[in-house]
């Protein structure tokens, strides 16, 4: 049992990797892009986390570099959802629907 | 000022910001009213490209902090992405001439160019992550171009899902490196793992390598490839099938040579190791490929051999003569594989579609398309005289190198041997192509399969360029040596 | 001149005239400039027999073919009595031929073809009787293959005998047996040749088996020579223990000497139509009569005989035996069928085949008992009197407007008076009748046969006995044909009606030829020194008492019965009716061989063979789409397996890019994780 | 730039300017010009052979590839090679003639003719072994439009199957190249040079080996440096240390000569790999056909005779019996199902699979009658079987069908064209006097006094002798005699002008080889007794 108290390195990596899996398990199983785009959306998080949390226990926090990272994966991460969304909107403008199980044109 | 100069050396990055430049046009030129920035858009940026080249050329060797590294191989890379970009420009310019757009299409394309050199060029996983991504957000937009278009749509919808995974993969095996060993760049991860990191290291380095495999599209993370290819515009395709993998080639060049310690890399561990997941790419592209129904869904297996060739020559580094080979293979790819789909874009202009059913017969109404088709076709085949041989000559002669030194791993032999395997397989897929565009009788004589469709000047350049590398870079051995001599 | 010049130039001779001959269309020209060449050629070859009868060899000039390293193959001239004498025989025979043909096809509309096929067989024939070497010989020996295949060929666009009206109405009543549906000229020349290169593949196997040795001695040079071979034939006398290590099999050099006999007599049986390879030469009477009556009859068919004369040093006691029975029963076998044959040619061609076992026979007789001398005898006078025989057949079918049917021609007699006394004393020379020249050869045979069965004893009296047995029957069914086609009265008077005697050139052909029938010095006399060893005596006793009984037998059956009204023949039919049926079905060789040959090897297994390569016309058809393409069990259909495999393949990971994104990222996440966990577990 | 250079040049120019000058009319003129450009430097060549026999590589040149991987242009022939080269050019040149009024795209068709003409002289006169690799594989490329697009009904199946059979086949060939480049160090590697290449190659008056400095004035063992590259003379000399180099637990020597094999048995094409031939010979136009068998089916004997044999002797020397099993399997198999066969083409076909096969036993017989001979009925088999197709071609032309059943006396109307089938099938037959007779007679002396079981496989072989006069002959008779099948036929045209003209040099060079062999067998002799003395010198 990991001990979680705020000033120690464990739980932030508890949560993150929590995090990570059930983005994983969105991405895997739900039929739904949105549902996926969540997922992503839930691991990325996970990284800019665990990039936050290591920045803070680096051994050298004088340079932020995790910190940092964090924020640029936050903007990317918004970056993405946008363009994402916009993709989602075509989709669903020719094939009313983003059911990913409905919109399967292309294949072997 | 001086300080900022001081910190930030201009000078090593100037065809970056030249690219750049011609970006931030690009689009100033979308914005100012008047303007037709569809036409504006490509001249913009193949003079960006080409001032980017000139610069490229003359460019210094040094480190822009922990962040860049420009060395051999960014200048190599630099090399093959610029006039690439530029020729992919041009392609542009000659097959959306009909395209409603504004000048985002040139801008995106000029986008991938610049987030393909930045990641070329990283020397740290965080300038690697946005270097990528810049040239996945540029992709996604180009891949799903066409508006209205439903495969092109769901093209982008699979291509941005399964890209953001990946990514994000990426980014938490990043994490963790740098959780692990307390520096985002390579030197310093090798450092970190000089002196003994913990295992935990080596398994994150694993998941940021997935991000690197996706844009190699070597299997596993290939699965998008076919259908992204399969969906959208040809002329798309020719971008998002050949700059990212320069890139990423190089990235994995460079993060092999710094990040990963030589003990791990010697051909016998880590090199075998790639080379076993080499050769699994490529066998499972090439049988994949025989049941295809799309020239396009071809292209993309072929692509994903392709990528994993150039693995194959990666495992073989140090050696500075591997690193030339995946260069030179890269060459050689590129210039069939723009060119091929290149023509596959205004055959599909002609028919509609690239379905091998569609295409059937279309030699009648476009000779010359369809016969430079099935040359570049052949030389992706690696049929000698024509350009892939040679690529494919560097690699297994590397490959074969490493395999027969003393204490060399038997796996790279094996390589070698599924490798030709795999050419002989690939081969016959390309040939459903040739059977079907030049053998086979169209399918009905309507004005549909009549039809000539006019070639712009534009991508009658790009043919010719694509032709004169496909014709001479097959015979050119001393090409191989300058590239070594390069690096 | 030197007789090897001569020779070069009687053997070149007629290649020149066929040469000149091709470029003429007209029949006269052409016939007359042949036969005058040949003319010449018999000339020189008289001059050439002069010079070496009474035992000299001339070795005349040698070129080198190929050299090939260890040996080397040549071309060249090699002259004793028996070269120069067969030459002598060739080069006549085939001018009067020529002669007489000019009169035969006066009114054939193709018969400009006819010279230079015939002199281009005759300068093949001439190399195989002049050649210095064993494979020289072989060479001209295929080229008079090649002749033959031409010359039965000639008339190559009749129809096969089933179809075809007029020999249907012309045809032998008791033509049975014979395969009608492929009697024609285009399959007998067909026939002719592959069955004679069945021999020539145990030919090359001799000879092979000769480089072989020649080898294993370490000779060098022409090793094919007939020089090189006498001196090898020693090793024959007494088998040395020399010996090849060849991967554990031990060849001795007498071995290989023996195969090598054995091998040159296989083609010899091919070639001069011995059992069992006999039944071409009945069906190459599809050819023009007058080419038959050299090639088929007088020269060609002999080539095997001359052969094994030639390599008679090769042969071992053992060889003796089987060309000796071979001979024998050919001899017999050749005659039963012979009896009952009704078609006059076809009579003609079971005596020649018969009288070649007879020439085999005394050929086994081995060197002891004057053998190889006998036969040759026998070859030569069997040769005139053949020849005689088989012009005479084609004036009367000539004179009959192209019927053969013994049943229905008779009487010819007053009609065409010298056809029918040339054709008399040329059978009784075949028969052996005392002052004819056939009675010394024969009997010189019979005597050999005998001397060898008495020194040898036990199995070495079968081949005397069935040459007796042949004899007698050659007898009775020769008198049979030339009672039946020129005495009694006519039977079918509107065929016989407007027979007559050929032209004034073919009459002077054939009564040119006929003292070559006659038993005078000229003819055999001291070319060769015949045996007169103890058993001389009894065999001419036996030849005598066989030909009376069988002469007289058939005198009786065919000439005093009928005038006493009585029909003895058909009476002795319906009595031995098995046997009648038998020798009429030709014992069943010809149904066999096409079994064998035609159906079994050429049609079924060709089509087994072909069916396993490619599976099949009904696959050939449906090639181009992959989805009909059937399967099927042959070597080409496990190509397109294996291509069907590798497409399987794909198609079973093609169903993992089925387009479902969530399958996608679960199996890249899938391979991840195991990766980890391996490298973990590593 | 000396001749052969040119021979593999000017193909490639001529073609080029066939597609780029549009509406050109002079196409085949530029096929004609280079086919008859390589036959003349082949004929002149031979001729020089043939008077001054001898084992050595002339009219060498080089010319200047890769410094790094010491490949380079270098070109030469010998007996062999020469021979090769003048019947390229011979049955191109025919090829051509034959299809003189070709209507379809005729620049395209004539450019890549030449094309295939270049890649085929690029192979009989490369003594560099990625050179040989290259023409090698760039055969294929113009002979897939060639029967792909000019083809029959079912060009897209025999085209597709020809190209990746034959590439599948020669692809290991590559990994052959690289792992023999590889074997040798960087610095060259010093090897002692046989006594038998001493006397054929070394050149006293400059005391030089295949341009390498030796030191021939001592008697002890000469030895000579090799350098690192592809020059297949230097890569011989290396062929005991290919042996010893290990390759995946064997040695690469026996991979290497593997791959050599399975890319030659391919193309020759030894049963059972075979199954490629029928199918791209029934589809591909007359003059295709002619090609294929007349010239690209030798590829696969020379592929043996220049590399198998020379840089792997003993694993030649191991796999010779296995080869001559192979080869008489071929020789019968191929008789046979030419007997079965209905189509003509399919059965000629066959028979190249059966006459072919001669030349693969008489290679491995060992013995320089069998050698000489196997090469002499690879020429041979060139022009009689080119006679062959045109003839089917011809036939084809009037009736626009191939099946055998489909004629009958065709000599009648047709009386020029009987006579030179029987005179092709005669020589298909090996009958004496005609050019098939030469090569056969000499494969199965050489295979009689081979070694081992070689005796009983010639005895074997003989077989072939009643087989192909049956197929062949048989065949004659079907079209040719008996009475007319069809009253149409009556009405066809016998040869015309251009087939007469395509078909003489056939007929004379039938009847001049058949009569007179010892020229072309003076020139091929030397060069085969050092393959077969090589051969021989593997003998463990």
């Amino acid at each position: 049992m990991p001990d979680i108290s705020p000033d120690r390195l464990d739980g932030y990596l508890l949560v993150a990797g929590i995090l990570f899996v059930a983005g994983v398990f969105a991405i895997i199983s739900r039929r739904n892009a949105i549902g996926v785009l969540i997922g992503i959306e839930l691991m990325l998080n996970a990284a800019a986390l665990q990039f936050a949390a290591y920045g803070r226990f680096a051994p050298s926090a004088a340079d932020p570099q995790g910190q940092t990272a964090a924020v640029f994966v936050v903007v990317v991460a918004a970056a993405e959802a946008a363009v994402a969304l916009a993709l989602f909107f075509a989709v669903y403008r020719t094939f009313r629907d983003v059911d990913l199980e409905a919109t399967r044109e292309l294949r072997s | 000022m001086i300080a900022f100069a001081e910190a930030f050396p201009l000078a090593l990055v100037r065809p970056e910001a030249a690219l750049t430049g011609g970006l931030l046009a690009i689009l100033a030129s979308d914005l100012s009213p008047g303007a037709n920035a569809r036409r504006l858009g490509p001249v913009l940026g193949i003079v960006s490209c080409a001032v980017a080249m000139w610069l490229a050329c003359a460019a210094p060797v040094g480190n822009v902090g922990t962040m860049l590294a420009i060395d051999g191989v960014t200048t190599l890379a630099r090399l093959l992405i610029l006039p690439l970009t530029a020729f992919l420009l041009l392609g542009g310019m000659g097959e959306r001439r009909h395209g409603n757009d504004t000048g985002a299409w040139s801008a995106s394309v000029v986008a991938v160019g610049l987030g393909a050199l930045i990641a070329a060029a990283a020397a740290n996983f965080v300038a690697l992550w946005l270097g990528l991504e810049l040239v996945a957000l540029a992709g996604y937009t180009l891949v799903a171009f066409r508006g209205g278009d439903r495969r092109s749509a769901e093209a982008g919808m699979k291509f941005v899902l399964f890209g953001g995974a990946v990514s994000a993969v990426m980014l938490f095996g990043i994490s963790h490196v740098y959780g692990a060993t307390g520096h985002l760049d390579f030197v310093g991860i090798g450092a970190a793992f000089a002196s003994g990191a913990p295992v935990l290291a080596g398994f994150a380095l694993l998941l940021a390598g997935a991000g690197i495999a996706y844009k190699l599209t070597l299997a596993p993370f290939h699965f998008f490839a076919p259908d992204v290819y399969q969906g959208s515009p040809a002329i798309a395709v020719a971008t998002v099938s050949t700059l990212p993998k320069i890139a990423a080639a190089a990235a994995l060049v460079r993060i092999l040579m710094t990040a990963v310690p030589p003990s791990l890399l010697a051909p016998v561990t880590l090199g075998g190791a790639i080379a076993v997941l080499a050769a699994v790419s490529m066998l499972l592209a090439s049988f994949t490929a025989l049941v295809q129904r799309d020239a396009k869904r071809i292209v993309a297996f072929s692509g994903i051999g392709h990528g994993a060739a150039v693995v194959l020559a990666i495992g073989c580094l140090p050696s500075r003569e591997a690193a030339a080979a995946a260069g030179f293979y890269l060459l050689t790819y590129v210039g069939s594989n723009a060119g091929a789909l290149l023509c596959l874009s205004v055959l599909e202009r002609a028919r509609g579609s690239t379905s091998l059913a569609d295409l059937a017969g279309s030699w009648r109404s476009q000779p010359w398309v369809s016969s430079l088709l099935c040359l570049f076709l052949l030389s992706l085949a690696g049929v000698p005289p024509l350009a892939g041989f040679l690529g494919k000559w560097g690699v297994l002669q590397q490959a074969l190198a490493a395999g027969m030194a003393p204490g060399g791993s038997s796996a790279m032999v094996v390589a070698v041997l599924l490798f030709l395997l795999a050419t002989a397989v690939s081969a016959w897929s390309y040939l459903l192509v040739v059977r079907a565009v030049v053998f086979a009788e169209p399918a009905a004589a309507n004005e549909r399969t009549q039809r000539r469709e006019p070639v712009a000047l534009a991508t009658r350049v790009v043919l010719g360029v694509s032709t004169v590398a496909t014709f001479g870079f097959g015979l050119w051995l001393d090409g191989l040596v300058a590239l070594a001599r390069m690096l | 001149m030197t007789v090897g010049t001569v020779s070069v130039l009687v053997w070149l001779l007629p290649l020149f005239a066929a040469l000149v001959c091709t470029r003429l269309r007209s029949p006269g020209l052409a016939h007359g400039i042949a036969a005058v060449v040949m003319a010449i050629a018999t000339a020189l070859a008289a001059t050439m027999a002069i010079a070496v009868v009474g035992g000299g060899t001339v070795t005349g000039p040698h070129a080198t073919w190929l050299e090939l390293g260890t040996f080397t193959l040549g071309v060249g001239t090699y002259i004793d009595a028996m070269a120069a004498v067969m030459a002598l025989i060739v080069c006549a025979l085939a001018t009067g031929v020529l002669v007489f043909n000019a009169w035969y096809m006066h009114d054939d509309p193709q018969a400009a073809r006819f010279p230079w096929q015939f002199c281009l067989f005759a300068a093949a024939m001439l190399g195989v009787v002049l050649s210095d070497n064993l494979f020289l010989s072989f060479c001209c020996w295929e080229l008079v293959g090649l002749g033959s295949y031409l010359l039965i060929g000639f008339w190559f666009d009749k129809p096969a005998a089933a179809v075809d009206p007029t020999y249907q109405a012309n045809k032998g009543a008791g033509a049975r047996g014979v395969l009608e549906a492929q009697l024609s000229p285009a399959h007998a020349q067909l026939k002719a040749f592959v069955m004679n290169r069945v021999g020539d593949a145990g030919f090359l196997i001799g000879i092979g088996a000769l480089l072989v040795a020649a080898v294993t001695l370490g000779r060098s040079g022409d090793v094919l020579g007939w020089q090189n071979l006498q001196e090898m034939a020693h090793y024959v006398a007494n088998p040395t223990a020399m010996t090849i290590e060849q991967k554990g099999i031990w060849v001795t050099v007498s071995l290989c000497l023996t195969i090598a006999a054995l091998g040159i007599f296989c083609g010899a049986i091919g070639k001069s139509a011995q059992f069992p390879l006999h039944t071409w030469l009945p069906d190459a009477m599809q050819g023009p009569t007058t080419a038959s009556s050299i090639i088929h009859a007088a020269t060609m068919v002999a080539a095997g005989v001359f052969l094994v004369a030639r390599c008679y040093p090769l042969f071992p006691p053992e060889a003796l035996a089987v060309v000796g029975w071979t001979g024998g029963i050919t001899c017999l076998l050749a005659a039963t069928i012979a009896c009952v044959q009704w078609d006059l040619k076809a009579v003609l061609a079971y005596s020649t085949v018969s009288q070649l076992g007879l020439m085999f026979v005394g050929l086994g007789a081995g060197p002891a008992a004057g053998g190889k001398d006998a036969a040759i005898a026998h070859l030569f006078t069997h040769a005139f009197s053949k020849c005689l025989l088989f012009l005479c057949a084609g004036a009367v079918i000539h004179a009959c407007a192209g019927h053969q049917d013994l049943a229905r021609l008779g009487g010819l007699r007053k009609r065409m008076p010298v056809v029918a006394y040339v054709s008399l004393a040329a059978l009784l020379a075949l028969l052996g009748m005392p002052l004819f020249s056939g009675f010394v050869s024969k009997d010189a045979v019979l005597a050999a046969a005998l001397g060898n069965a008495q020194s040898a004893g036990g199995l070495a009296w079968g081949p005397f006995v069935l040459a007796c047995a042949g004899s007698l029957l050659t007898a009775a069914y020769m008198l049979r044909w030339w009672l039946r086609i020129f005495t009694g009265e006519e039977r079918d008077h509107d065929l016989t009606h407007y027979a007559h005697d050929p032209s004034t050139g073919a009459k002077v052909v054939l009564l040119l030829l006929v003292p070559m029938t006659l038993s005078l010095p000229w003819t055999i006399g001291a070319w060769l020194p015949l045996p007169h060893g103890e058993s001389h005596l009894p065999a001419m006793v036996t030849a005598l008492v066989l030909l009376a009984v069988g002469g007289g037998f058939a005198l009786w059956v065919f000439l005093l019965a009928p005038r006493g009204g009585r029909d003895v023949a058909a009476g002795l039919a319906r009595s031995a009716a098995p046997l009648h049926a038998a020798c009429g079905n030709l014992w069943g060789i010809d149904k066999a061989w096409d079994l064998l040959f035609t159906r079994g090897i050429g049609r079924v297994l060709a089509q087994v063979v072909a069916f396993f390569d490619l599976g099949g016309e009904r696959r050939l058809e449906q090639l181009e789409n992959a989805q009909e393409r059937r399967a099927s069990a042959s070597v080409d259909g496990v190509v397109d397996g294996i291509a069907a495999g590798c497409a399987h393949l794909g198609a079973g990971s093609a169903s993992l890019h089925a387009g479902r994104l969530g399958v996608y990222l679960a199996v890249a996440f899938a391979v991840v994780t195991v990766a980890l966990l391996w490298g973990g577990l590593w | 730039m000396g001749p052969l250079l040119a021979c593999v040049l000017a193909p490639l120019l001529l073609a080029v300017a066939c597609v780029a000058v549009p509406g050109l009319r002079a196409a085949r003129w530029f096929a004609l010009a280079g086919s008859l450009l390589t036959l003349g430097v082949g004929g002149f060549a031979l001729a020089d052979f043939a008077m001054r026999p001898g084992a050595d590589f002339r009219l060498l040149e080089s010319h200047a590839w890769s410094e790094a991987f010491g490949a380079s242009f270098r070109f030469g022939v010998d007996g062999i090679g020469a021979a090769m080269l003048a019947l390229s050019g011979l049955i191109t040149a025919i090829a051509t003639i034959s299809a003189w009024s070709q209507e379809r795209h005729p620049r395209a068709y004539h450019a890549l003719v030449l094309v295939l003409l270049a890649a085929m002289n690029g192979v009989f006169t490369s003594l560099d072994l990625l050179l040989f690799y290259v023409s090698w594989e760039m055969v294929l490329l113009p002979m897939l439009p060639l029967v792909g697009v000019f083809g029959g009904d079912q060009r897209r199946y025999a085209a597709m199957k020809f190209f990746v059979y034959t590439l599948a086949g020669s692809v290991l060939m590559l990994a052959m190249l690289l792992g023999l480049w590889n074997a040798t160090p960087a610095a060259g590697r010093t090897v002692v040079v046989p006594h038998v290449v001493v006397t054929a190659h070394a050149d006293a008056a400059t005391s030089t080996l295949h341009g390498l400095p030796i030191d021939l004035s001592h008697d002890g063992p000469k030895l000579v440096l090799v350098p690192r590259g592809f020059d297949l003379r230097h890569l011989a000399l290396q062929a005991p240390h290919f042996e010893t180099t290990n390759l995946l637990g064997v040695s690469l020597a026996a991979f290497g000569f593997l791959a050599v094999l399975l890319a030659c048995l391919v193309k020759i094409p030894a049963v059972p790999l075979h199954t490629w031939l029928p199918h791209a010979h029934v589809q591909a136009p007359t003059a295709v056909s002619v090609l294929l068998a007349g010239v690209l089916l030798k590829l696969g004997v020379y592929g043996l005779y220049r590399v198998g044999v020379p840089l792997f002797p003993q694993q030649a020397f191991a796999w010779a019996p296995t080869l001559g099993v192979v080869g008489l399997v071929g020789i019968l198999w191929g008789a046979w199902a030419a007997l079965g066969q209905r189509d003509l083409k399919r059965l000629v076909a066959y028979s190249s699979v059966s006459h072919m096969g001669f030349c693969l036993l008489g290679l491995a017989s060992g013995t320089v009658a069998g050698a000489t001979g196997g090469m002499v009925q690879a020429v041979t088999h060139g022009l009689s079987s080119g006679l062959l197709f045109l003839l089917v071609g011809v036939v084809y032309d009037r009736a626009h069908h191939r099946e055998v059943a489909g004629f009958g006396g065709l000599a009648k109307p047709m009386p020029v064209f009987a006579w030179i089938l029987l005179l092709g099938a005669l020589a298909g037959a090996g009958l004496p006097a005609l050019a098939g007779f030469p090569g056969e007679f000499l494969v199965l002396a050489g295979a009689f006094t081979g070694r081992g079981a070689f005796p009983w496989l010639g005895g074997l072989a003989t077989l072939s002798v009643v087989l192909s006069a049956a197929y062949l002959l048989w065949t004659v008779k079907r079209v040719a005699y008996g009475p007319l099948q069809h009253a149409e036929h009556a009405t066809y045209r016998d040869l015309d002008g251009r087939e007469r003209w395509a078909l003489l040099p056939l007929v004379a060079l039938l009847l001049a080889f058949g009569l007179w062999p010892a020229p072309i067998v003076d020139a091929l002799r030397p060069a085969c007794e050092l393959l077969v003395q090589t051969l021989q010198g593997g003998r463990p």
